[in-house]
């Protein structure tokens, strides 16, 4: 169970306030039932066919037909096209726009700004993240008098034809006056600093703090402090499909239907709703096959209601936008970009008694849905896998003229244990001990856990994980051969992170949003099983993990099941698909819904079996059949009297379909150990994985062959933040990676071979035992990988430097230490 | 943003240079691309280029300013061109030194250009080598003028 | 990614090619393998009136001997030149290139020919048709001309080539041994050449008689690292020796790049770093 | 500041033949048109994606004459007379009108290895890994990784796609 923080001290302030914010509060789950009242999956289902297994997925033979259709894929009768004209400035002021000359060219429908667009969509929303005090500028969808990043839309044409639209977008005339923009967020705090927002006092858009423990103690009982300067650098999610909307508002009807690539079409019909003015009854929001989002679709976009308005402005032809890859890369939100200074308070043991970490988040121009809401995660996952007595986090957010940033994969935790794990192989430096034993010296033990930060870990046996990885790795072996190669001049390096993550989002109490999740199990008079959940995958393969939830609660083929999500004109409600909480949480609302079901077709089989009362208790299912006594009845049959309605049991009413709303008690806490080998090439700076072994627990497994998919991806996500991406502005804030030309998103070549296993230390706090595995290796990856480099050339006397690790960087540090004396 | 400078030595006094660096039909002929160049207002004009480099072109309206003249020792070219595929605001400060001959002038010259749109979101790793060819051009282009 | 309109021609012939050409002169494009070109379109930095198709031009998508050496038509794609087996016997080192280019994609597609016209300084192909002294042959509405591919590069993205003429093939003027390698820092986004040398070189009595290097990517155009060369000529190839050599690399230029991939400092040094894996691979080979 | 015009669309239409997925089709396009366009939006094949606009990212590979080519870098009129398929042409699947319902061996071998989640690069992986065996029928590991190094996969971390042209291999190889 969920447990409080206990009686330690822990204070979250805003700026001003004490009010703590919501997301962070966190007490006793009182919506769970006690573990001791629940039925769990595996009670249930004691030897399950399908959960478990690496079962293929469902969704592929689709996808690799060729026949999945994402928005692009959708055609419909009479569809217009958009393009959108976006500022090439960083900061200007729209003097003039001339767009007549675009309204008369040939194929173009309409043509359409900020004055035409402003009474019919109002701002660009977001989460309120519960901060006292926190600045919301003016975020209209299109540009109004002003543009403050480059890419942001400017006016919208709307033509034909896509090609036509195109064309028309280069007739428009707009005349800027540029404006001083600022890029660096640090320049951008200094009282001098040009204002990206005229209306604000500074660039300063919110202060917050977690702190916890007796930091004045740590501090003066520490053998040493150790300072270091730690950034997470500005990453482009770079989802293979770019973003796309269609929509169609049908005056008749009064029916608004936006086609969008979103995970959180329920959250998007709700924020529509509001920007539009229309009632939510009015809207239904569909997200089609989706390809990749990362957190880059875990949003509500100006498009988006840009779209909707147009097509109320075009009512009833359908608009549609497809986002183009440099649009994507300048106006899809952004991820990471926090500058940390850390101080350490640390004994000649390896014992951490302490962290500070005042941290600067660009969040650049904007709010969007959880701009301000990531950094605090980062603070509240300070502590990691450790038992740190004492933490303090303060967060700046600060303005500047770039694109905002938001959720990307692992959302605030990666640059938590960018920093742990950094901080740990400091420590190992400094007192010149193994990381490995630094890391055991700190491991969290006890369970429930309470960090200073507040947070409560469920579960967790750290320790067996990172065994698993050392032995996984040959770590003792591998250490020996590293001697031998350092005694031979090669900088070979070996690095470790022992991460825990914060998963399954999660308690509503602790979430800007709802943190619960919807589904509906119903069955057909045939006996052909629809789930319908509110999570919204895209990627994940929940098609596949919630037909195998389902097959195995109802005892039926997964051909069965047809998993529906992404349409709220059929999911009841939802929430969406990301923080690794679809299953946990989506997942369990599922297996809630079909035990349901399922206890409601034994009732009906009973019944129509003419069981006694006693045989009617005893029900079971076996090989796909209803039995009571010694008859029995097939699935199908047991549907069909369902529906037929002849023999409902008393207290029951027909029809076979069960929703459940799933609330979690806490949120879950993954755990894992990851191991990295790389060579330096000592003349070009270039790094070489030569070796990556991974050990993660992410509780009870559904479908091992999904989980290694996920932890193969988020690693590889992560390796790119370690060695290659980062989305470089030029001090004017044109962003110089505008295309996949400059920005290195991981090929086949770049990824070694991933060795994986996991541990299973399941988790009560859901029936399914599962703690969420999609961030996983995002999480675990890019420390053990820096952590790797940073060892290699440690011989060289370099101690820390900041992603991406690209070959001139390295090469830099190698001859730099080279020249000191 | 690119940064760049360079120095050239030309074949003229600095007195004679002078008036030749604002004379709209040298500057036309020298502007690399220069189309059309038209006096607007004080050491003011108006230009039109096509700037291209191989298949690479753009079309660029804008203007050229000339401030901070003390005559004959330096002034700043302030410059601001758009077009459809980005654009390029900027100063470069020049120079007129005298040089050892004395029918002969070092022009000295730092530019400090701010480059966006697509020009600098696709073609960063090209438009410090592009300004510098186009620096290079105006140069030869004006020697070829005086020599006629 | 929507090019602005244009008119498209395919010729059947040479001269037909030639004379649209004449017709439209600056306005026009040739289009062969278009991966240079197509891209440029897309993002509409280049918006040519009229696009003149030769891929399918009768002749020109072969390897050919041509006296002593060989001949690469325009048509001929980065993918033919890694699995010609005339190629392999006569220019190891073509063959060698070929493979770092781009990816499978673009090397089923792309020409040498297209690349050296467009003549980007990240290019792969001017280091090793430098080192193999190749000569570029263009036809034009006046007949026909061969330029040395040292003249026909003239910098960042220009070359000799009028807009009325066409590259025709390039010729090898001679065979050349197995001794040669082509060593490359790939840019990790784009797979250009950060830094790319080519060395083609031949060994009499343990002793270097003969040694071409080609430089490209880090500077404004590729070129020959002459004075390496002239210091490598006639020694022994031992590793202290090339180490020594491959230092003058900055003395062969004044104007590196810089980007935001690699600083000028950076690029001298990668270019020294592989002047010299090149050279030993090239012995080796 | 006045920004310079654009020429209007007035290119003159080029009647094309192409041979897709084994049928031909005949159409006017616009000489811009990209393949990439031509497949999805004239014929509605969007089996073909669009991952990026610099030739990067593979997810719009085809056949062109039996070579893997990226489809957003060629005209439509380039592929006059030619033969294209797209991954609806290289097995289709069996509740299709006219399949025979079989996977090709390298659709069969993601599926098996789990080498796609959002599936979105997948249609252009697989008429690469499909090039690279018709090339290298028993490939390495770093052949495969080579030989896709013209398609981005964000999801995956190209393990289990590697594994799925391994199968591939097996598969086409007689096992």
């Amino acid at each position: 169970m969920a447990k409080t923080a206990g009686k330690k001290s822990v204070t979250r302030t805003g700026k001003a306030s004490a009010k703590a914010p919501r997301r962070a509060r966190q007490s006793a789950a009182k919506a769970a039932p006690p573990a001791s009242q629940r039925v769990d999956f595996f009670k249930l289902v004691p030897k399950p066919r399908f959960v478990g297994k690496p079962v293929k997925r469902k969704e592929d033979v689709r996808l690799i037909t060729g026949a999945g259709h994402y928005v692009d894929d959708l055609r419909l009768a009479d569809m217009l096209h958009v393009e959108i004209l976006r500022s090439p400035h960083a900061h200007a002021r729209i003097v003039s726009m001339e767009v007549e000359e675009a309204r008369k060219a040939s194929g173009v429908v309409g043509v359409f700004a900020y004055k035409e667009i402003s009474s019919l969509c109002g701002d660009v929303p977001l989460a309120h993240p519960g901060i006292p005090d926190l600045k919301v500028p003016h975020h209209p969808v299109l540009a109004d008098g002003e543009v403050n990043f480059v890419g942001e839309p400017a006016a919208a044409v709307v033509a034909e034809s896509r090609y036509a639209a195109r064309d028309a977008v280069d007739l428009i005339r707009v005349e800027y006056e540029p404006l001083p923009a600022v890029v660096d967020p640090e320049k951008a705090l200094a009282p001098d600093a040009p204002k990206v927002h005229k209306e604000l006092a500074d660039n300063l858009s919110f202060s917050w703090e977690v702190k916890g423990g007796d930091l004045d103690e740590a501090f003066k009982k520490a053998d040493r402090i150790i300072q270091q300067r730690v950034r997470s650098q500005r990453l482009i999610p770079c989802a293979l499909e770019t973003r796309g909307v269609i929509a169609q508002y049908l005056t008749g009807e009064e029916q608004l239907t936006v086609w969008t690539s979103t995970q959180i079409p329920h959250i998007l019909r709700t924020q529509l709703s509001g920007m539009l003015k229309l009632p939510e009854s009015k809207v239904r929001v569909v997200a089609p096959e989706v390809g990749g989002g990362f957190g880059s679709k875990l949003n509500v976009y100006a498009e988006e209601g840009l779209l909707s308005a147009l097509a109320r402005l075009v009512a009833p032809r359908p608009v549609k936008w497809i986002e183009t890859r440099r649009e994507n890369m300048a106006a899809t939100t952004h991820g990471r970009d926090q500058i940390g200074e850390l101080s350490i308070a640390a004994c000649a043991d390896g014992t951490v008694l302490g962290v500070k970490h005042d941290c600067i988040a660009d969040i650049g121009a904007y709010h969007q849905l959880f701009t301000a809401i990531i950094p605090t995660l980062t603070g509240l996952m300070l502590a990691g896998s450790y038992r740190f007595p004492a933490a303090r986090t303060t967060l700046k957010g600060v303005f500047t003229n770039k694109m905002p940033t938001d959720a990307y994969r692992g959302a605030g935790r990666p640059e938590a244990t960018f920093i742990i794990e950094r901080i740990m192989d400091l420590v190992a430096a400094e007192f010149n001990l193994d990381p490995v034993e630094v890391r055991r010296k700190n491991f969290a033990r006890k369970f429930p856990f309470s960090t200073p930060t507040g947070l409560a870990y469920d579960t967790g046996d750290y320790e067996k994980a990172l065994n698993q990885a050392l032995k996984l790795a040959d770590y003792q072996g591998r250490r020996a051969r590293q001697a031998k190669a350092r005694d031979e001049g090669r900088l070979v390096g070996i690095g470790l992170s022992t991460y825990v993550e914060i998963c399954s989002m999660g308690p509503s109490k602790g979430m800007a949003a709802g943190g619960w999740e919807s589904a509906t199990v119903r069955v057909s008079p045939t006996g052909s099983v629809e789930v319908l959940t509110g999570t919204c995958a895209h990627g994940q393969g929940q098609e596949t993990v919630f037909a195998q939830i389902t097959a195995d609660v109802l005892g039926i083929e997964m051909d069965q099941v047809k998993v529906q999500r992404g349409d709220t004109g059929n999911v009841p409600w939802g929430v969406g698909t990301f923080g690794s909480r679809a299953t946990a949480v989506g997942g369990t609302a599922v297996f809630e819904a079909a035990r349901r079901v399922l206890e409601k077709m034994k009732k009906v089989a009973a019944a129509a079996l003419g069981a006694s009362a006693a045989q009617a208790a005893r029900v079971q299912i076996k090989n796909g059949k209803f039995w009571a006594g010694k008859k029995s009845l097939s699935f199908a049959e047991v549907a069909f009297q369902a529906h037929r309605g002849l023999v409902i049991p008393e207290g029951e009413t027909p029809g076979l379909e069960a929703t459940y709303f799933f609330e979690p008690g806490n949120f879950t806490f993954p755990f894992g150990a990851h191991i990295c080998q790389v060579e330096v090439d000592r003349d070009t700076g270039e790094v070489s994985i030569q070796g990556y072994w991974a050990v993660d627990d992410c509780g009870k497994p559904m479908n091992p062959l999904l989980i290694d998919g996920q932890v193969h991806g988020g690693i590889a996500q992560g390796l790119g933040q370690a060695l290659y991406e980062e989305a470089v502005y030029d001090e004017s804030g044109q962003l110089l990676t505008g295309t996949l030309m400059d920005y290195a998103v991981p090929k086949a070549t770049h990824m070694p071979w991933l060795h994986c296993e996991r541990t299973e230390t399941p988790t009560d706090v859901n029936p399914l035992g599962v703690k969420g595995v999609g961030e996983a290796g995002t999480i675990g990856s890019t420390p053990a990988i820096v952590n790797a480099v940073i060892d290699a050339l440690r011989p060289l006397g370099i101690k820390h430097l900041d992603m991406p690790l690209r070959p001139e960087k390295v090469w830099r540090a190698i001859k730099k230490a080279a020249a000191a004396p | 943003m690119i940064e760049f400078k360079g120095s050239h030595i030309i074949s003229r006094s600095r007195q004679e240079l002078w008036p030749i660096l604002q004379d709209p039909a040298v500057l036309k002929r020298c502007i690399p691309g220069c189309e059309e160049l038209v006096l607007n207002g004080e050491h003011l004009y108006d230009v039109r280029l096509k700037v291209g480099f191989g298949m690479i072109k753009g079309s660029f309206q804008g203007t050229v300013q000339l401030t901070n003249m003390v005559e004959p020792e330096r002034y700043v070219l302030n410059i601001k061109a758009e077009g459809r595929t980005g654009f390029a605001h900027g100063t470069t400060r020049i120079q007129l030194l005298p040089h050892p001959s004395p029918a002969a002038t070092e022009i000295r010259f730092e530019s400090h250009l701010q480059v966006g749109g697509m020009i600098a979101s696709v073609g960063a790793r090209l438009c410090q080598g592009a300004a510098r060819m186009l620096a290079e051009q105006f140069f030869r282009e004006l020697e070829k003028c005086l020599r006629n | 990614m929507i090019p602005v309109a244009f008119d498209y021609h395919r010729p059947r012939t040479l001269e037909e090619a030639v004379d649209i050409l004449r017709q439209y002169g600056d306005e026009a494009k040739v289009l062969a393998g278009g991966h240079s070109l197509i891209p440029a379109l897309k993002l509409r930095l280049a918006a040519p009136k009229v696009v003149v198709d030769i891929s399918r031009l009768p002749g020109l998508s072969e390897v050919r001997r041509s006296g002593s050496g060989l001949s690469i038509g325009a048509g001929v794609t980065h993918h033919q030149l890694m699995v010609d087996p005339l190629i392999a016997k006569l220019c190891p080192l073509i063959a060698r290139t070929a493979p770092e280019i781009g990816d499978v994609q673009v090397r089923n597609l792309g020409t040498l020919v297209g690349s050296i016209c467009h003549a980007d300084p990240a290019a792969d192909w001017p280091a090793p048709l430098l080192a193999l002294e190749a000569q570029v042959v263009i036809v034009g509405p006046e007949g026909e001309r061969t330029l040395h591919i040292n003249e026909f590069i003239e910098g960042m993205l220009t070359t000799r080539l009028a807009g009325h003429e066409i590259v025709r093939e390039v010729v090898i003027p001679r065979a050349y041994p197995a001794s040669c390698a082509y060593k490359k820092i790939r840019q990790s986004a784009s797979g250009f050449a950060i830094a790319g040398v080519a060395v083609q070189l031949e060994k009499k009595n343990r002793k270097c008689s003969s040694i071409a290097i080609g430089v490209t990517g880090v500077a404004q155009r590729a070129f020959r690292a002459r004075l390496i060369e002239k210091s490598l000529q006639g020694a022994e190839l031992d590793e202290k020796t090339i180490a020594q050599a491959a230092r003058q690399v900055t003395e062969e230029v004044n104007d590196f790049l810089s980007d935001l991939h690699a600083s000028a400092a950076y690029r001298a040094a990668l270019a020294q770093v592989l002047v010299q894996r090149a050279v030993l691979a090239a012995l080796a080979a | 500041m006045p920004m310079p015009r654009s020429t209007p669309s007035l290119s003159k239409k080029l009647a094309i033949s192409v041979t897709v997925n084994g049928g031909e089709v005949r159409r006017e396009v616009e000489p811009r048109l990209l393949l990439l366009h031509f497949l999805r939006d004239e014929l509605g094949l969007t089996g073909t994606h669009c991952g990026c606009e610099t030739s990067i990212c593979g997810a719009c590979t085809v056949f062109l004459d039996g070579r893997a080519v990226k489809s957003c870098t060629l005209l439509a009129a380039q592929a006059d007379r030619r033969q294209i398929t797209t991954i609806e042409g290289l097995a289709a699947p069996a509740h299709q009108p006219g399949s025979s319902g079989k996977l090709h061996p390298v659709q069969e071998g993601f599926w098996e290895c789990h080498g796609l989640q959002c599936g979105f690069c997948t249609p252009g992986m697989i008429i690469s890994a499909a090039q690279l065996l018709e090339r290298a029928p028993n490939p390495s590991e770093e052949e495969i990784r080579r030989g896709l190094e013209g398609n981005l996969c964000r999801c995956t971390g190209y393990q289990h796609i590697v594994e799925a042209v391994r199968y591939a291999a097996r598969k086409l190889g007689g096992g």
